[in-house]
C-alpha cells in the first residue's frame, strides 16, 4: 500500500494522480476463516483491525450487506467524547478518544480528528449537579474535564445566547480534547489498513444464516455462498435483532430511528460541540462549514432510515432558542439512521448464547465516538475471551439487574 | 455583455423600475425579475465563487437547481447567506453581496486554490496533513476552515415572525407547470379536495416559455385560463410561492410557502410551513436540463440552453451578444431560435449527434443558424467570462477544428425528470435507456399507510417529455390519485397540447468521448464544490465503487443544490470508470428538503414567547414582583429564593431559613402533584403503586409514601392522605402530576382492566401553600375558621374547612422539621389567600421563601428529595427506607425487581450524613476516593455526595451521601474529591442533622 | 409523521397527539417468578422488521391505551384494538393474514 | 384575571363565568345513563361531540369521561343534583372550575386560525358545529367545541393559559391570514 503523505499527492500531482491504487480491496471470498465480522461499519471494522494489530489474528472478514461505512458510521453528527459519568462508559469512550488522538497517523489516513472541545450546557440546578458529578467522577477516571461557568462559555461559543430568558445558561461541563471526525474517514481509513493486513472486506454480501453444531458457531450462509469460520463476532447496530434471530437468540434491544440535519455552509463561526440536553438539541460546524444538529430518536420502533418529522422541528426551535443566528440560516438536508437501544441505553459488548460468537450492539445514539475503544476491547474479547473495557457491558447485566446508566447525571444524551 | 433587452419580458413589469445594490453598487431592475435577471441585466455575469478553488461563477440556471449565484441577502435581523438568486425576487430596497472570496468578488486571494488544483484532488486531504499530529487542529484545519463555507453567518436576531399550517385533503398536487394543472383539473373534477402548490410565484413551468399550444391556444393562455377555472373551485386550494418540500410517511408532505421573502416588514410572516396530510401525492415536479461536461464548462458564461431561453422570453434579458449552442438533443434548438428571433447571435450550433435533428433544426438552417453535427466544445476560452469555444469532433480526443468567438455557451446534455419527492419516502426508479434517465417506476411506489402507494408523478417528472403525452399522463394521474383517495370517479376531457416533434438525444456523458486528463480535469460536474469529471475517475480508480462512496470522497452533489445539475452526469462517469451500466451502479438517496428551507420555518410561531409554555400556579404573578429568582422545574417555574435588594442569592436562601425556622415561611407547593383515586378497588390499586400499604391508611390520616419503576428504582414520593371510605388523595412531586397521572392509568387500563378504579388529576383545580414555622399556627388562627390546634388537626392528620372565610383542606404535614399545614384552597382564590397570609403574618415574621431553603431545611432534616438522592439506579433500601416497603405485601411495583442480586444485595451503596472535618461545604457531585485502581487504571470509589449545602441553621456544611456499607461505618472519616484540590475529609455522620427527636412538628 | 385510528375516540389522531409505549401484550411477571422470566418481561422484546404488534396513548386526545399492528420496516399499519385484551382480536389477526399470510409474531399467528 | 381579549383576523377572548365538572364513570352502563338524564335531563353525548341541555354542555371526552360545563352561577345546584343522582355508583366527580381555562375564537376565519396550531382537520364536512375534539395546541393539550360556523371555544389548563392565549393572539395577528 502506497504511503499517504504531501509528498506523495504531490509526486501524483505530476502524474495526472495515475498512481493511486485502490484504497482497498475487492476479493472473492475464502471457504473459510478464522474470525468473520458481519458489518463493515465502523465498530466491525475497527474490531477487524485490532485483532490484527493486537493479536496477529489476519486471517479475518468483513462481510457487509451494503457498502461499507454505510450505516450508521457514514450518517452520525460526528461527536467525539469521553465525559461519561459511570466507570465503564467514562472507560472506553476515553479509550477511544485516546485512540482517535493518534488514528490519522496509526492508519496513514487522516480522518481529520479534532480535538476543538465539547461543552455540555447545564441550564437547569440539576443539570449543573448532574455534571458537577460528571466533573467529579472524570477526575478519578482520567477524562480530563472541567465545569466552565458562563462567561467561559460564551468565550469559547460567541454564538450562544447565554441569556435566553427560558433557560439561561448556567454553566457547562466542559471537555477540551473532546471534538470531532470525518467519519467516512475512520471507515475507510480502517477498511484500508484491515485489507493492507490480507484481511477480506466483502461488500453487497449479505449473510442470510449461521450455521452451528454443538452449540457452536460454524460459519455463516451469505448471497455469496457459504463461508466457514472459527469465530464469528456481530457487529451491525440496528440489525442487531435481525442477525440475532438468526442465530436463535433475543436481545434486549429495540431498534429505532434517529435524526440529524445540516445547514448550508457559512463561513466559520462555531469552534466547538455544544450539547444542550434541557432543549434537547446540539451542533457543531462541520469544516465545510454546515451547522451539524443532532435530533431525537422515535419514540416506536422502525426499520425506516427516516424517522418523523416532529423531532426536527423540535430540535431547531431549540436550538433557535440558544443559537439566535440559526433562524436565518437554511436546512439543506436530514437523514435518519436506525439505532439499536439496550435497556439501559448502554451497549451490549458480550458473549452470546452461541458458542464462539461475540456481539458488539447497543450503542444507540452514541457509536460514532467510541469506534477505536469498542474495536479495541472487542477485539480483545473476541481474541482471548475476556477484556477490561467490556466486562461490564455483558449481555448477564439486565438479569442480574446491573445496569450501566447514564441518564442518571442531568438525562445526558449521547 | 448581458443586458435588458428592449421589448418583451413576459413575467416583468415595464412600469416599475425597482432599485437594488449589488456588492454596494446601485442597480435598476423591474418588478417581476428574479434577482439573477435583473443582475444579468445589469452585465453583472459574475455572481460568485466556487467553494473549493475559488473560481469565478456565473449563473448557469434559471431556477432551485442553481448552484452559483448564492448571495447574502438583506442585513441585520433580515439578513439571509446562501440566497440563490434565480429564486429571489428582486424588490425595491434588496441588497445583495456576493459570497466566499476576499477581498472581493472580482479578486479573491482564494483562487490561488485553483492554480494548486492539481495538488488538491478528490479526497487530498485524506492523503495530506497526517503530521506533524498537532498540525491539523492548530493549522491546517482552521485554513481548510476559512477557506470554506459560503455565505456569512448571521448575526443579529431575526426580526421576522413564521409560522405553521396543517392542512388536510385528499389529493396534493406538487408542481404548477401544465403537467401539475391538468392533474388537478382531473382530481378536482370528482370533488375531492385538492391542493395544489407551485414553488414560483407564476403558473405554468416552462410550457409558456417553449410555446407549446394547447386545446388550440397557446399555453400561456391555456395556463391563465386553468388557474382561473381552479381558483373558482371550492374544493381546490392553489398556491404559489410555495414548494412541496418533503414527502413523508403516512400521506405527509411538508409545503413551505415564502409569503414575504419579496416585501420584507410588510408585517406579514416571512415563511408559513404547511404541514399537510392527504390520501394521495402526484408531484408533477418537471425535469432539470443536464449540463454537458467539456473544458471549462465553468467559466461564467457557461449556461443551460433552457436558462438562455428563461432569460431572454421571462425577462427580456439576454445573457450575452453572441451564443454558442452545444447539445446533444433537439430542445436546445428552441434556444437557438428564440435567440435568433430576439436579434442576437448564434454563430453556431454545436450538436453531437452525427445525425442532427429534426424540425427544430430544420427550423434553425431555415433561419440561417450554421449547424455542425457531430462536433462538441473542446474547451472553453475565458477566465471571468466566456470569449470564445474551440470546436472538435465529439468523437475525437479534442483535437480543435476551429476557434470561435462568444460570450454565452448555451448547452443541453438532455433532461433529468425531478424524482426527488418520489425517492422522499422510498419510491424507487428505473433507467429509461432511450431517453437517457432515471424515471420513478409505478411497481415500486412509496408506501402509505394501507400498504399501498401513495405517490404518482406526472407528466415530465414521470418521463413525458413532449406536452401531449405529458397532458395525457397528467389526467390519468389526476384522475387515479382521486379514486385511491376517496373512490370516486369522473373523467373529464384532457386538455390536448402540440409541439414540435423531436428526434431523441444521443447520451453525451463527455465532450468529447476521448478528452485527455488535461481536458477531464477542466470539465466540470459539480460547479459549486469543484468536481470534475478527473475527480469521480480517480474516485473509481481508488476503488470507491458505490454511488455513496464517489460522492463522498469528491463531495459530488453534496454542495446547496445537492446536485440537481451534477448527479447524473457524475454516476455516468462512474459507470464508465467502473465499466458498469448506470443502473446497476444506482444513484444516491434524495433526502428532504427539495430546495433548502428555512430553520425558522421549522420553528414556526415557538420563537421568543412561544418557545415553549411556561406552566404557573395562581401566585405568579406575585412571586414575580416579589423578587423571584426563578427556577425551572418540570414545565413550571418555581422561585428559587426571593431577593431582596442588596442580598447576593446565597444571603436570601440562607435569611429564608432562618427566618422559617424561627419565625414563620411561606411556600407556593402548589406544583406537587394531586391525583385523586377513588373506587372499590382504590385500596387494593394503591398497595400495588406504592411500596407501602396504603389500604389500611385511616379516614382523616396521612401517610408518606413511595412509588418505584417496575425495574425497583425509587421513581416518585409523596403524601399520601385518606379521603373517604372509597378515596384517596395522593401527592405527586412538582412536575411528577402528570408522569404518575398517566402512570396509573397505564397500569389500570392495561394490566388491572377490571378492577373498579377512578383516577383524576386534580393539580391544577387547587392553589397548595405551605405554612411552616413556629408561627405557622399563629397566622391560621388569626385568619380564623377551622380548628388547626395541636388536638383538632395532629400531625400527619388532615381536614376539611375554611381558613379566613376560604373554602380549604388543610394537611399537618412537614417537609422542614418544623410545625407546618399545607392548605390546599381553589386556585382561582390562591393568589387572595396567599396575600391574606402575607399580610396576616407580618406581625409573626412572615417571609415567603423558594425552593433552595426547602431543599436546605429538607437537607438539614435528613429527608431524601427525588432527583437528589434518587437518579434512577436507587432503590428505597439504600435510602434507608426500608421502614416505607410493606413486608406484608405479596407484590407491588418494583418488588420482583428488588430481589434481583445485584439489588438484594449487603454491598451496595447506603444513604448516611456526612460532615467535613473542617465545617466546610462539600461540592456537589463529589465522591469518595477508596484504596486502588480497577482494571482499566480509574480510581476506585466507596460513595458520593447526593446533597450538599451550607446549613444556616447549624453554621457548618452538611451534606447527605450514599456510600459502601454506610450505616455500618458511622463515625469513619473518608477522602472527597474536590475539583483542582486536595481531597476533603468527611465523617460518616447520622443523616438527621436537626431537630433528631422529631419534636418540632409535632409541637 | 403516522397517523393511528384511536378505537376508543375513533379519530385518526396525529403522531404528534400520541405517545408511543412499546411492545403489546406482554405478560407481567411478578414476585414468585423465574429469573429468566422477569428478565423477558422488563427487557425481552421482539424488535421485528417486520410485522409487530405495540401499545400506543391517544395522549392529546381521550387519553386511552390502544394496540397498533404495525409494519416496522414499511410503516404499514394493518389496525388498531382497544388494550383490554390478551391477545390481538380475530378482525385484525384477518386483516394481517391478508398482507402477509403465514404471519407469526410470539405466539400468535 | 381579566377577562382578556385580542382584536385581530380572528378575536380571541377569554371567557371566566363557566364551571367545570369532570365525571368518571362507566358510560356504557344504563344505571349512569339514567343518572345523567334524571339530573341532567340530555342524553349523552356521542363519541366526538357534545350535548347541551340548556345552559349546561357535556362533552364526551372518552369512553368512561365526560366534561360538563355550566354557567357559574348555577354550579353549586348541578353539582349537588349529580352527586344525589349518581350517589351508590362508581364515580368520581370532580368540580375542575378552576383546572382549566376557557377562550373564544370569533370571526369567520376560525377554522384557519386553529389550524395554525392543532393537527386536526377543521374542514366543516369533517368538523361540524356540535363536534368535540380533544387535540393540542402547539405544545399543550387542549379541546376544541366547535359551537357555530364562526365561533370556536377552547378549553386548556389553567397554568398554561398565558401561553395558549398568547399563541392565538399570534396566529390571529393582522397580516397572517392564509386564505385572503
Amino acid at each position: 500500500m502506497k504511503r499517504n503523505s504531501v509528498f506523495a499527492v504531490a509526486r501524483e500531482a505530476m502524474r495526472q494522480h495515475s498512481g493511486w491504487r485502490r484504497t482497498w480491496a475487492n476479493p472473492e471470498p475464502k471457504k473459510s476463516y478464522d474470525v468473520i465480522i458481519i458489518g463493515a461499519g465502523g465498530h466491525g471494522l475497527a474490531t477487524a483491525y485490532y485483532l490484527g494489530k493486537n493479536f496477529g489474528i489476519t486471517n479475518v472478514a468483513v462481510i457487509e450487506k451494503g457498502w461499507l461505512g454505510g450505516g450508521n458510521t457514514g450518517r452520525n453528527t460526528t461527536i467525539i467524547r469521553s465525559n461519561y459519568l459511570q466507570d465503564p462508559s467514562a472507560a472506553i469512550y476515553e479509550k477511544a478518544r485516546s485512540l482517535y488522538e493518534t488514528l490519522s497517523q496509526d492508519l496513514n489516513y487522516n480522518v481529520m480528528f479534532s480535538p476543538r472541545g465539547v461543552m455540555m450546557l447545564a441550564q437547569t440546578q440539576h443539570e449543573i449537579r448532574g455534571y458537577q458529578r460528571t466533573s467529579h467522577a472524570n477526575s478519578l477516571q482520567g477524562v480530563k474535564t472541567e465545569f466552565i461557568s458562563p462567561a467561559r462559555v460564551k468565550e469559547l461559543c460567541p454564538i450562544m445566547n447565554i441569556d435566553g430568558p427560558r433557560y439561561p445558561v448556567l454553566g457547562a461541563h466542559w471537555q477540551p480534547r473532546g471534538g470531532s471526525a470525518r467519519h467516512d474517514a475512520v471507515a475507510w481509513g480502517y477498511a484500508r489498513a484491515c485489507s493492507d493486513m490480507g484481511m477480506h472486506i466483502l461488500q453487497k454480501t449479505e449473510v442470510t444464516g449461521i450455521n452451528q453444531q454443538g452449540g457452536n458457531v460454524t460459519g455463516v450462509d451469505t448471497s455469496r455462498g457459504h463461508i466457514s469460520c472459527k469465530k464469528l463476532g456481530m457487529v451491525v447496530a440496528g440489525h442487531a435483532s435481525v442477525v440475532a434471530d438468526m442465530a436463535g437468540f433475543q436481545l434486549p434491544i429495540e431498534s429505532v430511528p434517529l435524526q440529524a440535519l445540516v445547514s448550508e455552509p457559512i463561513k466559520p463561526c462555531m469552534d466547538v460541540v455544544v450539547m444542550a440536553n434541557t432543549v434537547h438539541g446540539y451542533m457543531s460546524q462541520s469544516d465545510k462549514g454546515e451547522m451539524v444538529i443532532g435530533g431525537g430518536t422515535d419514540a416506536y420502533n422502525a426499520y425506516t432510515q427516516r424517522g418523523s418529522f416532529h423531532h426536527l422541528e423540535e430540535t431547531v426551535r431549540a436550538l433557535i432558542e440558544t443559537f439566535p443566528m440559526v433562524s436565518r440560516l437554511k436546512m439543506l438536508r436530514h437523514w435518519g439512521g436506525i439505532v439499536d437501544v439496550t435497556g439501559d441505553r448502554s451497549p451490549i459488548l458480550s458473549k452470546t448464547p452461541l458458542g464462539n460468537t461475540f456481539i458488539n450492539c447497543g450503542w444507540g445514539t452514541g457509536g460514532f465516538k467510541a469506534i477505536p475503544g469498542s474495536g479495541w476491547g472487542f477485539a480483545e474479547l473476541m481474541a482471548k475471551g475476556e477484556s477490561p473495557l467490556t466486562a461490564d457491558f455483558g449481555l448477564d447485566r439486565f438479569r442480574a439487574g446491573r445496569f450501566i446508566d447514564e441518564s442518571v447525571a442531568a438525562g445526558v444524551a449521547h | 455583455m448581458s443586458t435588458r433587452l428592449a421589448n418583451h419580458g413576459r413575467l416583468i413589469n415595464r412600469s416599475k423600475a425597482i432599485k437594488f445594490t449589488f456588492n454596494g453598487k446601485v442597480m435598476t431592475g423591474f418588478e417581476g425579475d428574479s434577482l439573477a435577471a435583473s443582475l444579468l441585466a445589469n452585465d453583472q455575469m459574475l455572481m460568485g465563487r466556487s467553494f473549493k478553488y475559488h473560481r469565478p461563477r456565473g449563473v448557469v440556471a434559471s431556477g432551485g437547481e442553481e448552484p452559483n449565484a448564492l448571495m447574502n441577502l438583506g442585513a441585520e435581523g433580515h439578513f439571509e447567506p446562501n440566497a440563490r438568486a434565480t429564486t429571489t425576487e428582486t424588490f425595491g430596497g434588496l441588497t445583495a453581496t456576493s459570497q466566499n472570496h476576499f477581498p472581493s468578488l472580482e479578486f479573491d486571494v482564494g483562487a490561488i486554490n485553483s492554480k494548486l488544483a492539481r495538488f488538491l484532488p478528490a479526497g487530498f486531504y485524506y492523503k495530506m496533513f497526517i503530521h506533524p499530529r498537532s498540525f491539523w487542529k492548530h493549522v491546517y484545519e482552521p485554513i481548510i476552515r476559512k477557506s470554506a463555507g459560503l455565505g456569512k453567518a448571521p448575526k443579529a436576531r431575526d426580526s421576522d415572525k413564521y409560522e405553521h399550517y396543517y392542512h388536510f385533503c385528499e389529493v396534493m398536487i406538487v408542481g404548477g407547470g401544465i403537467a401539475g394543472l391538468q392533474a388537478a383539473k382531473s382530481a378536482a373534477a370528482t370533488g375531492v379536495r385538492v391542493l395544489l402548490v407551485e414553488q414560483t410565484a407564476h403558473w405554468g413551468g416552462r410550457a409558456p416559455v417553449d410555446g407549446a399550444t394547447i386545446d388550440g391556444i397557446s399555453a400561456e393562455d391555456w395556463v391563465h385560463e386553468t388557474v382561473v377555472a381552479l381558483s373558482a373551485c371550492e374544493n381546490v386550494v392553489i398556491r404559489h410561492r410555495t414548494q412541496g418540500a418533503g414527502v413523508y410517511d403516512h400521506g405527509y408532505a411538508l409545503a413551505y410557502e415564502r409569503i414575504a421573502d419579496h416585501t420584507p416588514g410588510d408585517g406579514r410572516p416571512r415563511h408559513r410551513l404547511w404541514r399537510v396530510r392527504c390520501k394521495q401525492i402526484i408531484t408533477a415536479t418537471g425535469a432539470i436540463e443536464r449540463p454537458l461536461s467539456f473544458a471549462g464548462n465553468d467559466i461564467p458564461g457557461v449556461m443551460l440552453a433552457s436558462a438562455v431561453r428563461d432569460y431572454v422570453v421571462n425577462y427580456a434579458v439576454s445573457p450575452g451578444d453572441r451564443t454558442v449552442v452545444v447539445t446533444n438533443n433537439d430542445d436546445a434548438y428552441r434556444t437557438a431560435l428564440r435567440l435568433k428571433k430576439a436579434g442576437l447571435d448564434v454563430p453556431v450550433i454545436l450538436d453531437a449527434r452525427a445525425e442532427g435533428g429534426g424540425v427544430l433544426m430544420a427550423e434553425a438552417i431555415a433561419v440561417g443558424i450554421r449547424v455542425e453535427l457531430g462536433r462538441g466544445i473542446a474547451k472553453v476560452i475565458g477566465s471571468k467570462r466566456v470569449t470564445g469555444v474551440q470546436i472538435c469532433a465529439q468523437a475525437g480526443e479534442g483535437a480543435v477544428l476551429e476557434e470561435i468567438g462568444c460570450d454565452v455557451v448555451a448547452m443541453s446534455g438532455g433532461w433529468s425528470p425531478v424524482v426527488h419527492l418520489w425517492s422522499h419516502c422510498g419510491g424507487k426508479l428505473f433507467w429509461d435507456v432511450d431517453q437517457a434517465m432515471f424515471r420513478p417506476d409505478p411497481d415500486k411506489p412509496p408506501l402509505g399507510i394501507d400498504g399501498a402507494g401513495f405517490v404518482r408523478v406526472a407528466g415530465l417528472a414521470n418521463g413525458h417529455l413532449r406536452s401531449a403525452s405529458c397532458m395525457v399522463d397528467a389526467a390519468i394521474q389526476g384522475t387515479a390519485a382521486a379514486y385511491n383517495a376517496t373512490g370516486k370517479v369522473k373523467k373529464i376531457k384532457t386538455a390536448e397540447a402540440e409541439d414540435a416533434e423531436e428526434v431523441p438525444l444521443s447520451p453525451v456523458w463527455l465532450m468529447p468521448q476521448g478528452a485527455s486528463y488535461k481536458l477531464r480535469s477542466k470539465a466540470w460536474l459539480d460547479f459549486q464544490n469543484d468536481v470534475k469529471v478527473s475527480d469521480v475517475q480517480l474516485a473509481a480508480q481508488e476503488g470507491f465503487e458505490s454511488v455513496e462512496h464517489a460522492k463522498r470522497y469528491t463531495t459530488l452533489g453534496m454542495a446547496t443544490d445537492q446536485g440537481k445539475l451534477s448527479n447524473i452526469n457524475g454516476l455516468a462517469v462512474l459507470s464508465k470508470a467502473l465499466n458498469a451500466d448506470i443502473p446497476d451502479v444506482g444513484t444516491t438517496t434524495f433526502r428532504p428538503p427539495y430546495t433548502p428551507i428555512s430553520m425558522a420555518s421549522l420553528a414556526g410561531e415557538a420563537r421568543g414567547e412561544l418557545f415553549q409554555p411556561i406552566r404557573k400556579t395562581a401566585m405568579h404573578e406575585w412571586h414575580d414582583d416579589h423578587g423571584a429568582d426563578w427556577e425551572p422545574v418540570g414545565g413550571w417555574r418555581r422561585p428559587y429564593a426571593y431577593l431582596q435588594s442588596g442580598e447576593t442569592t446565597d444571603q436570601a436562601v440562607w435569611r429564608e431559613v432562618i427566618n422559617t425556622r424561627e419565625k414563620l415561611g411561606l411556600l407556593d407547593a402548589s406544583t406537587l402533584g394531586k391525583i385523586v383515586v377513588k373506587g372499590p378497588d382504590a385500596g387494593k390499586f394503591l398497595d400495588m403503586m406504592y411500596t407501602n400499604m396504603m389500604s389500611n391508611l385511616k379516614l382523616g390520616r396521612c401517610r408518606y409514601g413511595l412509588m418505584c419503576s417496575e425495574n425497583g428504582f425509587l421513581s416518585d414520593d409523596g403524601v399520601v392522605a385518606r379521603i373517604d371510605d372509597q378515596t384517596w388523595l395522593c401527592h405527586t412531586t412538582s412536575g411528577g402530576a402528570d408522569r404518575i397521572h398517566a402512570h396509573m392509568e397505564e397500569w389500570l387500563q392495561t394490566e388491572w382492566w377490571d378492577w373498579q378504579v377512578w383516577v383524576v388529576n386534580i393539580t391544577e383545580e387547587l392553589a397548595q401553600v405551605a405554612v411552616v414555622g413556629p408561627n405557622s399556627r399563629k397566622v391560621l388562627e388569626k385568619l380564623g375558621g377551622m380548628q388547626v390546634s395541636a388536638d383538632a388537626l395532629p400531625f400527619m392528620a388532615w381536614a376539611d374547612g375554611e381558613i379566613g372565610g376560604i373554602t380549604c383542606r388543610a394537611y399537618r404535614i412537614s417537609f422542614s422539621g418544623e410545625l407546618s399545614y399545607e392548605i390546599a384552597v381553589p386556585a382561582s382564590r390562591g393568589l387572595e389567600f396567599w396575600e391574606m397570609l402575607v399580610e396576616a403574618g407580618a406581625e409573626f415574621g412572615v417571609m415567603p421563601y423558594g425552593t433552595e431553603c426547602l431543599h436546605i431545611m429538607r437537607a438539614e432534616k435528613g429527608f431524601i428529595m427525588i432527583g437528589d438522592e434518587t437518579d434512577g439506579t436507587v432503590i428505597p433500601q439504600d435510602l434507608g427506607l426500608g421502614w416505607a416497603i410493606s413486608k406484608k405485601k405479596e407484590d407491588f411495583l418494583g418488588k420482583r425487581a428488588q430481589q434481583r442480586p445485584f439489588m438484594d444485595n449487603p454491598n451496595r451503596w447506603q444513604l448516611v450524613g456526612l460532615e467535613t472535618l473542617d465545617g466546610s461545604v462539600l461540592e456537589d457531585g463529589s465522591y469518595a476516593i477508596a484504596k486502588g485502581q480497577n482494571a482499566n487504571g480509574q480510581t476506585n470509589t466507596e460513595g458520593r455526595v447526593t446533597s450538599t449545602y451550607h446549613s444556616p441553621t447549624l453554621g457548618k456544611g452538611i451534606a447527605m451521601g450514599l456510600v459502601h456499607n454506610g450505616p455500618d461505618r458511622m463515625g469513619e472519616v473518608l477522602s472527597f474529591t474536590k475539583i483542582g484540590a486536595p481531597p476533603v475529609k468527611a465523617k460518616i455522620v447520622s443523616p438527621v442533622f436537626y431537630d433528631p427527636e422529631g419534636e418540632k412538628p409535632n409541637a | 409523521m403516522l397517523i393511528l385510528n384511536c378505537p376508543y375516540c375513533g379519530r385518526d389522531k396525529d403522531e404528534t397527539e400520541l405517545a408511543a409505549g412499546g411492545e403489546a401484550h406482554l405478560t407481567r411477571f411478578g414476585p414468585g417468578s423465574s429469573d429468566q422470566d422477569f428478565e423477558g418481561y422488563l427487557f425481552g422484546r421482539a424488535n421485528p422488521k417486520g410485522l409487530h404488534f405495540e401499545r400506543w396513548r391517544c395522549a392529546a386526545g381521550c387519553g386511552k391505551w390502544f394496540h397498533a399492528a404495525r409494519c416496522t420496516a414499511t410503516l404499514e399499519v394493518f389496525g388498531t384494538y382497544k388494550a383490554q385484551t390478551l391477545e390481538p382480536p380475530r378482525v385484525i389477526k384477518d386483516a394481517i393474514t391478508a398482507k402477509r399470510p403465514g404471519w407469526s409474531w410470539r405466539n400468535f399467528s | 384575571m381579566p377577562n382578556r381579549e385580542f382584536q385581530g383576523y380572528v378575536n380571541v377572548s377569554q371567557i371566566m363565568d363557566q364551571s367545570m365538572f369532570t365525571l368518571r364513570a362507566n358510560l356504557a352502563s344504563t344505571k349512569i345513563k339514567a343518572a345523567l338524564k334524571l339530573a341532567m335531563s340530555v342524553a349523552l353525548p356521542k363519541p366526538g361531540a357534545c350535548a347541551t341541555a340548556g345552559a349546561c354542555t357535556l362533552a364526551w371526552m372518552s369512553p368512561d369521561e365526560l366534561l360538563i360545563i355550566a354557567p357559574s352561577a348555577e354550579a353549586q345546584k348541578l353539582y349537588s343534583s349529580l352527586d344525589t343522582a349518581l350517589s351508590g355508583l362508581h364515580v368520581l366527580l370532580e368540580d375542575v372550575s378552576d383546572a382549566r381555562a376557557k377562550f373564544i375564537l370569533t370571526g369567520a376565519h376560525v377554522r384557519e386560525v386553529l389550524a395554525k396550531l392543532a393537527p386536526m382537520d377543521t374542514h366543516p364536512a369533517q368538523f361540524p358545529v356540535g363536534s368535540f375534539n380533544r387535540t393540542r395546541f402547539a405544545q399543550v393539550a387542549g379541546a376544541v367545541f366547535m359551537e357555530k360556523d364562526d365561533m370556536i371555544s377552547l378549553i386548556c389548563f389553567r397554568s398554561v393559559q398565558d401561553y395558549v392565549f398568547a399563541l392565538f393572539s399570534a396566529a390571529a395577528a393582522h397580516g397572517s391570514e392564509v386564505f385572503q
